[in-house]
């Protein structure tokens, strides 16, 4: 077997697909690696559900200020035109249509694009968070995820066994072995690690791949 | 397996890929198109592609304070028809806006004065303690002018629902009245209410004290009223505003209308 | 017949309700005239769903900003420890119950407290504003009005002809001739503008005034 | 008949009526009670008429940054019992606290531990990327505390409906999951929708930054969150400020929360 993309990899892949001025809210974990990993040639304001427009990128240990976060409680650091509002205001951006991206993690999504990324087995305590919120409003839905479990159990399936965040509305999945289009048509494989083939990500993927005709090594 | 993004090269690679483009860890404004395509010359070529049968929320509140009045004339002379407008009030139009303001002043009434709209959606078409001569109530009295009267607190209600894409709410306001007619009504804990739906446009108009390059504005005193929330909830807002500041330039905490909500600024110094 | 209040003496004795600390808004025309009637050792937080908390007097010709105006349209003066907000927010407030005492005009009121404020015969094109708002969202509604209409019918009357504002809502109703409560039992006559009798003022009312057993002159 | 209000032997009169007090033409916050009464010396006398069976909103947002801890402290040792929590997360506890921040800090989680609380309402009871041993759930598992679980954003939206006097709102948000379960649907205009209802309380426990005399609030960059949302939905909020200024120090422009939503002050200087 080659190697796994890392999850910088994962995350700079998934920044790639920020256009020039777009407004993109990251989720918890992985997504939030997205935010150091902007060309300076490109505009991209970060939204945040806590309250907050157009941050930089993830603070240092000398930067850190506890009330500068995004909504992983990762202290991020100051741009000038961003600004601040209260989590009514930052819910009316987000349902209201005005996210154009949202990259998030997930525990499956189906071929579908159905989305299950909050509740786990055993863990009925935990919450959706703002999850629910950004995959119904985002304009486009972007997953970043390792492909299957530790265990090598797919973690895209046909049909979601985890509680669901919203049905019908991931766009793209990136992960560690591939990047997938959900079409109409299901799942359409886009890009491959370096050195992985189409039977054996196709062997680990819970659904059926089609791969696109220009299928290509993932360019970053 | 590598889980970092290494320098290899003077060239960023991560997994063995050589990356296009160097990421650099901050979005750093540079170079980048995105302010200078909200920037208009005028309020004409900011209003140009204004079309027949166009839904347009009109900022302000009552006579003066916040209303986009340049923008209102641009309009006016750009002859859009068939308008619906979405505004608190229906104006006075010039003649009667000199018992209001020595010099008098313009506002709506002179989009209805032009014949330019088929509907008005506000809480005062006209008002009670002036002479039945506005524009829009001469028109709506020739039966040339459709008006839904909103209770202003619902009307500003309505526009934050279709502003932040919710689907309708439940208030108490208006039972008992005129205004529950045609409406579903609902029990909810004891209480009556009225089920009431967003209001969305194609366009807004409005008026701010500064904007800075990005959009980010802030207002003045009473000026803010309605202007904020019609922002939200157009689809393409256009703004007049006394000052433009780079972007920076306004303190993070003390802006009202984050740039997302605003499409096109006008500079029109005071 | 003996002289009618005029509207300042009408608008300095519905000021004379406003207990301290109260949050109070008020509605077109007379009631207005309140905001310049307050004595020197109370605060009163006047509230004008344009979006504005904590205004003063009515601006003089000299102080006259156009920016910073009521909800009438009137230019006001600043005063320490006001604030602004959009409209959105001035009606949360109100349909909140947040406003102690709202004072409005009337062109009738019934007397079970019904109101009607803002639309006349042959006048479709006029609207209520906010007037609706306040009379559902505010704690207590004080109307002041002229007693009768300039051809002396009454305009306090045992069911309302006019377009309703909201029923059951107005708890005080002063006019040039009396101060009325509205109870339970219908319309209690406290207060009588000096020289007028009961009969008199009833005679000019359009539903039946129950004389206080505290009846007395009205009193600045 | 006299229109006007006269001075007459240095008493003003009008209609020939006396007045027992001056009006004077200005409102000037001379000698008045108002201010005093909010002000509290510590965090133990604010909360101290809590009672047992109260519903309490908590501000703050995930672990730290407006999260009224010193309150929460003040709150956990006055003992009220069978309490309902609205917040947006459960909190991590103490334990926990160590892996988010260097040193720790008190969150929610002590409100948990003391089996104050006999019910939950937010959006995160429990952090799934953190071990199943936070209070909240524990006593979750252990069937001790009862949870309702909400969309961060339908939960702020419930906030500002019952601060708004709405009855209710309808969002597409948890459509097809099992938010929606038990609750009314309806499609309007092609588009399927839950019922939300709103959410009020009998305190709000909130941070700010700075307070002025009156209660007006400023908040700092993200701390601001949840905070004003609750402070409007409240019967009674009780806000911890870094700093008191005087009234009128505080920007007209820039004032968050308006002084008529806060009820009790506490400076606690960081």
């Amino acid at each position: 077997m080659n190697d796994r993309l890392g999850e910088q990899t994962i995350a700079l892949r998934a920044a790639r697909e920020f256009t020039d001025g777009s407004v993109v809210n990251l989720g918890y974990g992985m997504p939030g690696l997205c935010a150091n990993l902007i060309p300076g040639d490109k505009t991209v304001f970060f939204q945040s559900e806590n309250g907050m427009l157009g941050y930089g990128s993830l603070a240092t240990d000398e930067e850190k200020d506890y009330e500068l976060i995004n909504a992983s409680d990762q202290p991020v650091t100051p741009l000038p035109g961003m600004c601040f509002f209260d989590s009514a205001a930052a819910f009316d951006m987000i349902r209201g249509g005005h996210i154009d991206i949202v990259v998030l993690g997930a525990y499956q999504v189906s071929e579908k694009g159905d989305l299950a990324n909050w509740g786990r087995p055993g863990r009925p305590a935990t919450g959706m968070g703002g999850g629910m919120d950004l995959a119904v409003g985002a304009k486009k839905i972007i997953v970043t995820m390792l492909h299957t479990t530790k265990d090598g159990v797919p973690r895209i399936v046909s049909e979601c066994t985890y509680p669901l965040t919203a049905r019908h509305c991931v766009s793209l999945i990136i992960t560690d072995l591939a990047v997938m289009e959900i079409t109409e048509n299901g799942l359409l494989l886009k890009e491959l690690a370096p050195g992985w083939t189409v039977p054996e990500v196709q062997a680990l993927t819970g659904a059926k791949l089609t791969p696109a005709e220009d299928l290509k090594e993932i360019e970053l | 397996m590598s889980n970092n993004i290494v320098c290899h090269d003077g060239k960023l690679t991560s997994n063995g890929l050589r990356c296009k483009i160097n990421p650099v860890g901050q979005n750093r404004f540079i170079g980048s198109t995105v302010t200078a395509n909200k920037i208009f010359n005028s309020c004409n070529e900011a209003v140009a592609d204004i079309f027949d049968g166009a839904t347009i929320m009109v900022g302000g509140f009552g006579s003066y304070g916040g209303l986009p009045i340049n923008l209102i004339v641009a309009l006016s002379g750009q002859g859009a028809k068939d308008l619906t407008i979405i505004a608190n009030m229906g104006g006075v139009g010039h003649e009667l806006s000199h018992r209001i303001k020595p010099g008098g002043y313009q506002d709506s009434g002179i989009l209805f004065e032009n014949g330019q709209v088929s509907k008005f959606i506000g809480s005062v078409p006209a008002l009670g303690g002036m002479p039945p001569t506005s524009p829009l109530e001469i028109l709506f009295n020739e039966g040339k002018v459709e008006i839904e009267t909103v209770p202003q607190g619902t009307l500003a209600e309505r526009l934050r629902c279709g502003a932040g894409g919710l689907g309708g709410f439940y208030t108490p306001v208006g039972i008992g009245t005129t205004v529950e007619e045609g409406k579903e009504k609902k029990v909810i804990d004891g209480r009556e209410y009225i089920l009431e739906l967003p209001l969305t446009a194609d366009f807004a108009l409005i008026k701010a004290h500064k904007a800075d390059a990005f959009g980010n504005l802030v207002y003045r005193q009473t000026a803010r009223c309605f202007n904020p929330v019609m922002a939200m909830a157009a689809k393409v807002t256009i703004v007049e505003v006394d000052e433009l500041v780079p972007a920076g330039q306004l303190d993070p905490e003390v802006i009202v209308t984050p740039h997302i909500y605003v499409n096109r600024i006008v500079e029109v110094p005071q």
